[in-house]
């Protein structure tokens, strides 16, 4: 298990009330265990479950990726886009 | 700023040098609290090769589906945003290779009703170019960058709402 | 402004008068010989109904065809090009329903290098008309308005030129 | 006869070297009677007759038209559009 930095934007931020947690995650995971992972530390996230994404080290993740967690990886919930 | 040296086109030191170079003179991408304006983002791209200047320009309405907006504001994943707007601008110049300068500025925090969110502004020799490279520019960047609009009405008895551009454009 | 009353749309009085208060109060057009301004015109067509204003900025280049251009100026039959350029408007008001406002200032005389010879913008609710109204505007303008440019270069050897829309758009 | 008030633009303008100028054209006439009869009084203005257009009362006339031409009728001459 290795603790990683979550940040939260949007409705995810309102919603958990905070920017930034340390959650952990197993070092070997894909993108359903995160978000699962994300959802049990957070369950007040279920209000977006269906329409959010996580975004790895700045890139959007999609379901079936596979991912090595290090120290500086940074994962992002990212709600439904709305900028412009 | 910072760049992927893992990505192929560094293989390529000198394009890749005069790539990087382009992006820091002629992209212009701007994410601030503080007011935009339409002659400044005009200016940034304006040269003297350029016959041409596209600008689009968002303004925060004051109605949404029949209700008063009161407080309108963005959330942003800025450095994924900034990284997400670079790479817009380099899909820009792919497809439209004439595209001299661009600028991207978007608000971030409260905006008030009648002022800017988004002003993009591209610059070209001929008009066709620009035309299209601004609505391009525009159509991504509601595609895919990570910015959050928040909306609140004056009717007091309704929530604030999180927008979401997918949403709003099946409607 | 005057109104050609043998037109048939004026049997019906109430909406000629609508029509004829909307070409008043919505469509702005000027032909000037002093500077115009992107962030007036921007301003001229904004509205809180409006989230999105589209503006073509067309800049008077330093060159044309490898030759350096030393001065620009238009020539134009006013009257004429007003008469046109309200035509124009309201096509694109019947092609473009939701288009708010529009808005279309021209530069007479002398322009120098790097001024704006010609400002278009047009509003309205969502981007999609406000792009293509803005863009179908300067290409109509372009296509029927009476105005003419005059290009002297700076190579003291060739005589000026007075351009060609059409001539140019077969290049 | 009729005597109209005819406006040169652009390189018309500097071609015939004035703004305006009255010329006589029957009462009843047609475009190229019109066309010729401005070039006539102005052979200066061959240099554009290829692409030159007339206006009259400020609409774009076409070859075949016909006209009644009365006192305050405008013709005005069109060298190429260059607007924008």
């Amino acid at each position: 298990m290795i603790s990683i930095k979550v940040l939260f934007f949007g409705e995810a931020c309102q919603l958990v009330g905070k920017r930034e947690e340390a959650i952990d995650f197993p070092e070997e995971t894909d993108y359903e265990e995160i978000r699962k992972t994300i959802l049990e530390n957070y369950p007040a996230l279920q209000k977006i479950e269906k329409v959010m994404m996580l975004a790895v080290d700045q890139e959007y993740a999609n379901p079936g990726d596979r991912f090595e967690l290090v120290r500086f990886t940074e994962i992002a919930v990212i709600p439904p886009l709305s900028g412009g | 700023t910072f760049i992927d040296v893992s990505e192929s086109k560094f293989d390529d030191k000198n394009k890749s040098i005069v790539n990087f170079r382009q992006q820091i003179l002629d992209d212009h991408i701007k994410l601030t609290d503080e007011v935009i304006d339409v002659k400044v983002v005009d200016q940034l791209v304006s040269h003297p090769s350029c016959g041409a200047i596209s600008t689009f320009n968002g303004v925060t309405r004051d109605n949404h589906g029949g209700r008063d907006v009161s407080n309108l504001s963005y959330d942003c994943h800025d450095l994924m945003a900034y990284k997400k707007l670079r790479g817009i601008c380099a899909e820009i110049r792919a497809e439209y290779p004439d595209v001299k300068k661009i600028a991207i500025f978007h608000r971030l925090g409260k905006v008030d009703i009648g002022e800017s969110s988004v002003i993009i502004s591209t610059s070209s020799p001929h008009r066709k170019t620009a035309i299209q490279a601004t609505e391009k520019c525009i159509d991504l960047l509601k595609e895919h960058a990570p910015i959050f609009k928040y909306e609140e009405y004056s009717n007091g008895e309704v929530d604030g709402v999180w927008k979401s551009n997918i949403e709003d454009s099946k409607q």
